[in-house]
């Protein structure tokens, strides 16, 4: 399906590079795909995280992402034991971690069967010839070896026996073979450093902070390192060295960060900005738990988590908090958030503000707990009894998570509401270079509790928010109850009056519209605000569609990409927007739940174009779509 | 903030709110309601933090007549909400009303972590052996073969002894005691106001609609001093009407029998209160066996089986937080910038 | 907002009719809705059901429909007390209990207050004087006494001391005064009796019966039901005695049924065809704890109740029961169906027949327990996380009640998958007359277990409905493991594949859809199958949209009405017939779901018209909206 | 209809599947997997009516690894999961494994009342401590101050002990073992095998990734016999290298105390066989009193600690539903027909 060319890089132009101090010259790329893949043993989550570190000082713009086997640890050298890191890495924007890689590095017989695949007809394949032992080969389903039997000659292959060439490098440090074995990844390292003319001294840096406790360890890690990139020099493989410029981008100080920290930092960001407390309810499910895990090392600001007795338990215990003052928050994956449908119902009809994140991944049921999905939107939007609206957010990349959480925060808290806010595995994992805000630039959030008695009753409302009054417990005078009964709009008391009941369903479904006045306009992204076909995504495709939207602007298609980021309620000047185009494609990882939202609300023909692999989308499958629908 | 000025003394009527009860003409709860009433006043602490949190259930409607904060849930989930209340304002007096199947059915679960984790709440289950809001099917504390609306042929399951439970769940308090007995419900809601953790009181309460009688065996005016042992810390585990009858251990069986002062035993030998067990509160086991005595073979035990200080979770967090805050300093700039990072 | 004629009734002609040997002439009615109304304790749902049986016997078509108050036993002469029971009966076709009552019946102040703003004006109230003691009218919150100080003067006002005419009449029975007044309730039926002609030897055995072993009380209630009809030969009211001829019904057994009885019932009846025993687990919730109740009760049948310890596990083990090879059941209402959602989405992975009942209620959260409400639809749609596709049924009346849960269990066994059926509490405690089918004439359920292990695997499927193989512990040789991680469409085992993935989703979705091949084609309730405004409606409203439509179409108005029994899949011809109407009007009991989907589905502007309220619509209010639409 | 035949003797390799094993290398369960597949052909049960269900969580992928049926549920679901399949069919023998979180997390409520209604099932909780599958979470069996990825303090909660919590709930066989003791394990299955109820079993798993030596403080040989009790039915509770040790009993204050055989105890008797306490399976209270002992004070009891018969949840639901098809003939047309009907 794809159509990239045959190419392992896609070069600037082909003469050596001026001004490389390197003893050999360069070729110059706009970018590259690399992926690393090896045993789940074999530290590639480590070597592609330090190749990002080194690819971001470098001053490339990038996107990484890692791919974890399902199991806690296989067995080695199994095909379902493989563990996977990709990055792209460019001169220019990027977007998505890259469709099909430029380079392949494949620590063992595994490693190649699972990943070939994703390797560009005539990319780089590094291969580790070490591991590539019967046993291996056999465990990998391979019947002779592919490294010699001509089976990849569609591929430039680069065969070294890393496991020999480590252990050589490292027997001074006295470690015993098994020991010399687990430093394979930075000889790995090494090369791929001297390939695309890297700093080694940050790595070095961090090996050995890492390491301060077990010195040989290190020491061999950095003799490792230092041989593979020694080997680089030596070999005769100087043609695969390539150097990718600088990205341009706004100047700052940059980190690299992944969605689910991301999300953890905006809510301590949010729990900074209000003056409030926060309290986390979770259950350890994946791929969500980091949330609860990075926050509960955060406890210095007023953070407490929970890691409560099931999913119920854990929106119940935000709930409880919310109740009492705090910013209440939970956090899950689609099992755990099919669970706290009864208790969102409680907070919708008490609104009380509380935050939900559900950190999708592949379903139904338990479905595909490590892979990513977009699957729960219509969850988030319907799955509660009764007329129970709740808003929905969705951040689009690792970094926006951050400015998302902070959003979820204050619209809960402004609007007495629950907010859902939508990240995927695919966020949640992956990492890309983000400016690092500064503090005094993060929107202010203004929470006042009441404390006047004077004419108080607990459902009283803000004329502009019809937010009620949020009277903590402990309130001087302003003593009440609440539940999740039906409450009479004019006193908060139990009603079961008709009318009442509408009146109130109306009310709680207009606060959740109010807040379309109180986020911003839909924007395009990438294109221009009316023509031929719009390309509306949400969440975690945003870089998929954006480069996807570009590539096809660049071949003069007449198409535009506009990103939803609050899907409930949906940016008021949407429909508008949509009207103006003649078609509206919807990708999703899914079967078509925001184009039936579009469908619905604005009796657009949106197509849908639905993917549903555990897999994010690649930029050609909705370049092709985007052509089949425009060049037909 | 408030110009509202406490009280400085409450009374009882503090506590009432203006909502009409709405329990049936009748009900234990009413009885109950009346005593906690009673019993608030004394502890002292002002109403604005007092909160009542419950499920669903007739018992869950509790919050409403409580001139206190309030919160009626969800059925099962009073438990959770108070954790995170509590984590939330570790200040704040919560106190649980449930009834048996919001507390032992659908909420046994957080229940279980509720005691085993020792957040400081009280928990007062109405216990009525059935279900009362939604018109009277069997509980979890129904007698094996009850017939009710969901069992014409008579319940095949076993119940659950709510005490056992709580013993098992390593509750740090666990307390029994009856709707209408207003001294001895008041002595132990007293307790459970004092105690730190979870105060776990299991009220029987009569549902005179769907389960009229539940307790009359032990509770009526004729059976209670044969068939009610009232415990108390450091006391003889003494009963009956002329208060002569006493539970005795055999040590290598650890099987308890009902025996009677100053006459021969079994085996011939004339008993004293030597032999009679004393009560310890302090003592799980003790208070499993006292929990679980067959009845009416063994009177129902009533009073504070068991009591033990331990750290509650509520406290231990708070702790915990406020030792990181002393650690490290809030600087959320710091936060973002911590790491690798690069400038451009 | 209702133009009902101010007419106590609909006369058909006012002179006495023919053939009648009662001893004053009657006026002839095309029919009437009589409304009974009292405190709890007051024995109204008695007086209904029995005012019911004769309506019955006396050959008219009715429906009915008992207000409980939300408390167990609120105290005596509280308006949250009042307890009422409405019957619309009539010599035409009746779809719903009525809007206005032609006559009410109250028997003490607080059923006044409630009541009244549902009689017609210059309709026939009849009020136990006796009731309306100073402390009555305080409860109530009349400051002076309605029957005296001509705030009824809009209404025929019939006052009649009848706790004193009971007290007298039973006199003789030796009954205690406290014992004496329970038989209120039978005095005022035999009244109505009289009114409507009615013969009360039915009433009487029905007495002799219920009370045989108190005889004492058999003997008062008979005496006061006596006293109430002499009452009325002998006061001279003879210008209220109606006759309401005999409705053109299809003849046949008939008996009156409710809709949790039929839902009931008609388990019954599936497990009985499918000749497969059934297991219903259960939590009791409003509406829903009736279907345990009555299932409980019919053992004999092979059918197990469990009351499981929450929703939960109620869902769970009617899932292992499926499992091991019975017809797993839940019901439950909208609470509980939010618990349900993670289950279910196990049920959909791993394809197990389940059916699972939701009655709705008043929503959001706990809600209004005891009030009707249709915002459950989206929730079943989507209440799960991934791409969880269920069918989703939803019964019309309370005797189709019996039908749809013979279909929910025939789709589920026939196609292995989850489906929802949805009534909701007006249809639960609504009753109708139902002709009681031949069993003979009853759907055949034709339920094969996989047997042969030849090339056998769980997942293998048929190729018709998709659906896959019933192998059920303890059969030889098919053993097997099946769980809600993704499987191998080939094989059933485990699998990560991506493209297995989206195979497995849309195999799962097209199963849902392959059942719109064995389902009815939407037909047209009234009216004809083009023109310019179509009324779509589903579940409960069906009565009410019918006759609003058939009132409509009276005056001349081009409006027809279409009922949607199947909302998952649709019926295959529904867009064709919504594409023949200018119009579309979607009234539904919650603020616009089944209008969302078919916007979505066919992109058709249909309108909605939500009501809200507890409560069911009015004919009157359909009626409205129609003549709204199409007059202005 | 079908073909194949079981063979007369199954062997442990009828057992296994084709499924390659997704442990990790190490791991407690595979001794569990190789125990569990020794044990169950004596047993005697075609391979066709056995059943193994699961929650979610490693030791959840247990169903995968026997060749008989398996359905992995979801998380804490599987005693519900198990309830209908007993409904359903009460003579499949019915298996369960579970993990500590997914049984005590999440599942506390399944298992409580599966237990108080002795559902004739097997329950095999592999207890590591700890949250294996999602990569290392403290679990409500982790013992307070555990350091863990969502824990980084140290965990606040104080953890419960599966015995004790299912004697409070009534559980009607409580075992205990350890994954690595293939002989006391082996005795524990076949035990828990032939109870008919809820057999509950409670085996110490090592999870050499995440929680890697938590049961080594009496698990290594070197602690081995000094700090493990083994219980059993009519023998004196003896321990220790020289098997000279003893659980005493003070029957006033049910106190237990360790004591040395022959030699002098506190109050300077000497000590004999005659005072220690001798197992009696059929005490719930004695189980109570072994499940909660202090350690390392005491030693960790293992194996049996209590068993009763009484009657189990499917057995009374399958006689109640034949006696109702005994009483009244399933005649559909006489249900649709009764009450009051009318001819038109
Ligand atoms: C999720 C959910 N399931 C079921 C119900 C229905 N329900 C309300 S109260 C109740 C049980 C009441 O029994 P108990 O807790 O013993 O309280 P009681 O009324 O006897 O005081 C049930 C099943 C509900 N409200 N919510
Ligand atoms: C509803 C739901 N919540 C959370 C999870 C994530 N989850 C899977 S297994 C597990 C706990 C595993 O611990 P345990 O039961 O002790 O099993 P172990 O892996 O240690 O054997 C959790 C939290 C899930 N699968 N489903
Ligand atoms: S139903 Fe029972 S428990 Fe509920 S209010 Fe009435 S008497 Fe009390
Ligand atoms: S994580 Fe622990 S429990 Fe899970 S398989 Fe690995 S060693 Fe075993
Ligand atoms: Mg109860
Ligand atoms: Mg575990």
């Amino acid at each position: 399906m794809t159509t990239e060319a045959a190419v392992p890089s896609s070069p600037l132009e082909s003469s050596p590079a001026e001004g490389l101090v390197d003893s050999a010259p360069r070729r110059k790329l706009r970018g590259a795909v690399v992926r690393f893949a090896g045993d789940s043993g074999d530290g590639m989550q480590v070597t592609g995280s330090q190749f990002t570190s080194s690819t971001a000082l470098a001053g490339n713009d990038l996107a990484t992402f890692p791919d974890f086997p399902a199991e806690i640890r296989a067995p080695a050298g199994t095909t379902y034991g493989v563990s996977g890191f990709q990055i792209n890495f460019a001169s220019e924007d990027v977007f998505t971690p890259g469709d099909a890689a430029d380079v392949l590095v494949t620590m063992n017989p595994a490693a190649l069967k699972t990943n070939l695949k994703d390797l560009k007809r005539g990319g780089l394949l590094i291969a580790n010839s070490g591991a590539f032992s019967t046993a291996n080969l056999k465990k990998a389903g391979y019947a002779t070896n592919p490294l010699e039997d001509g089976s990849l000659d569609g591929y430039e292959l680069l065969t070294i026996d890393i496991t020999k060439n480590t252990q050589a490098a490292v027997k001074e440090s006295g470690l015993s073979n098994k020991e010399s074995n687990r430093c394979k990844n930075f000889w790995t390292l090494g090369l791929m450093f001297w390939i695309y003319g890297r700093d080694m001294a940050p790595t070095i840096d961090w090996i050995e902070k890492k390491f301060a406790k077990q010195p040989e360890v290190a020491r061999a890690n950095v003799l490792a390192l230092k041989a593979g990139h020694a080997y680089g020099e030596t070999a005769e493989i100087s043609h695969y060295r390539y150097e990718v410029p600088k990205a341009p981008v706004e100047p700052g100080l940059y980190r690299n960060i992944g969605g689910n920290i991301a999300t953890a930092w905006g809510l301590v960001a949010a729990s900074q900005l209000a003056k409030l407390p926060l309290v986390l309810g979770a259950y350890p499910i994946t791929p969500a738990s980091d949330v609860l895990h990075e926050l509960s090392r955060h406890k210095q600001f007023g953070i407490s988590t929970i890691q409560a007795e099931d999913e119920i338990a854990a929106v119940c215990a935000a709930i409880g908090a919310s109740y009492a003052g705090n910013i209440g928050v939970t956090a899950t994956s689609g099992p755990g958030m099919a669970l706290k449908g009864e208790a969102l119902g409680l907070a919708v009809s008490t609104e009380l503000p509380l935050v939900i994140i559900n950190i999708q991944r592949g379903g139904p049921s338990t479905g595909l707990p490590t892979k990513t999905e977009q699957a729960d939107l219509l969850q988030a939007m319907y799955g509660r009894n009764g007329e129970a609206p709740v808003a929905v957010l969705a951040a689009q990349s690792p970094g926006d998570c951050f400015y998302m959480a902070i959003e979820a925060v204050r619209l809960a808290t402004k609007y007495m509401a629950p907010v859902i806010l939508l990240t995927d595995g695919y966020l949640a994992n992956g990492t890309e270079p983000w400016k690092i805000p500064d503090v005094a630039d993060l929107p202010r959030l203004d929470v006042q509790f009441r404390t006047d008695p004077e004419g108080f009753h607990p459902f009283l409302r803000d004329p502009e928010t019809l937010a009620r009054a949020w009277a903590i417990p402990g309130t001087p005078g302003l003593r009440h109850r609440i539940g999740g009964l039906e409450k009479d709009y004019d006193s908060g008391h139990i009603s079961y009056d008709p009318a009442n009941h509408e009146r109130m369903c109306k009310v709680r479904a207009e606060k959740i519209e109010r807040m379309a006045r109180d986020i911003p306009e839909q924007t395009i992204e990438e294109g221009v605000d009316s023509g031929k076909l719009l390309v509306v995504g949400w969440g975690s495709t945003y870089g998929a569609i954006r480069e996807a939207v570009r590539r096809c602007r660049a071949r003069g298609l007449d198409v535009s990409h506009a990103h939803v980021r609050y899907l409930n309620p949906l940016p008021r000047n949407l429909g508008d927007v949509l009207g103006r185009f003649e078609r509206v494609l919807v990708p999703e990882l899914n079967l078509g739940q925001l184009s039936l939202l579009l469908r619905s609300r604005y009796l657009v023909p949106a197509e849908s174009y639905p993917k549903i692999q555990g897999q994010p989308f690649r930029i050609a499958e909705i370049e092709d779509k985007i052509r089949q629908l425009l060049e037909s | 903030m408030s110009n509202v000025i406490q009280p400085a003394q409450l009374t009882r009527k503090d506590f009432a709110t203006d909502q009409d009860v709405r329990w049936c003409p009748g009900c234990g709860d009413y009885s109950i309601l009346a005593n906690v009433q009673r019993v608030m006043p004394e502890l002292g602490i002002p109403l604005d933090d007092i909160v009542w949190i419950s499920g669903i259930g007739c018992s869950s409607r509790f919050p409403y007549y409580m001139n206190t904060y309030g919160f009626h849930t969800i059925h099962g989930r009073a438990p959770a909400i108070a954790l995170g209340v509590k984590a939330a304002n570790p200040k704040l007096s919560v106190w649980l009303a449930t009834g048996d199947g919001d507390a032992l059915s659908i909420g046994g679960n957080h229940l279980l972590h509720c005691l085993r984790r020792n957040l400081d709440v009280k928990v007062l289950l109405f216990n009525n052996r059935i279900y009362g809001l939604t018109k009277g099917q069997y509980s979890p504390t129904s007698e094996v073969g009850k017939i009710t609306k969901s069992t014409p042929l008579g319940s095949t399951d076993q119940p659950v002894d709510p005490a056992s439970f709580a013993l098992g769940a390593h509750g740090s308090f666990v307390a029994r005691s009856i709707d209408t007995e207003a001294q001895h419900l008041t002595m132990v809601l007293r307790r459970a106001a004092a105690h730190r953790g979870t105060a776990f009181t299991e009220i029987y309460q009569n549902c005179n609609v769907f389960n009229d009688g539940a307790f009359e065996s032990f509770r009526s005016k004729e059976h209670q001093k044969e068939r009610q042992l009232l415990v108390e810390h450091g006391k003889p585990l003494l009963f009956g009407e002329q208060n002569d009858k006493g539970l005795r251990l055999n040590p290598r069986t650890l099987g308890l029998e009902v025996v009677t002062l100053g006459a021969p035993d079994a085996s011939g030998n004339v008993v004293t209160e030597q032999d009679v067990l004393v009560h310890d509160e302090t003592n799980p086991a003790l208070a499993y066996l006292l929990a679980r005595m067959p009845f009416p073979e063994f009177p129902v035990a009533l009073g504070v089986l068991f009591a033990e200080q331990r750290p509650t979770y509520d406290a231990s967090l708070w702790e915990q937080n406020e030792r990181a805050k002393a650690a490290q300093p809030a600087d959320l700039g710091a936060l973002l910038r911590s790491g690798n990072t690069w400038q451009v």
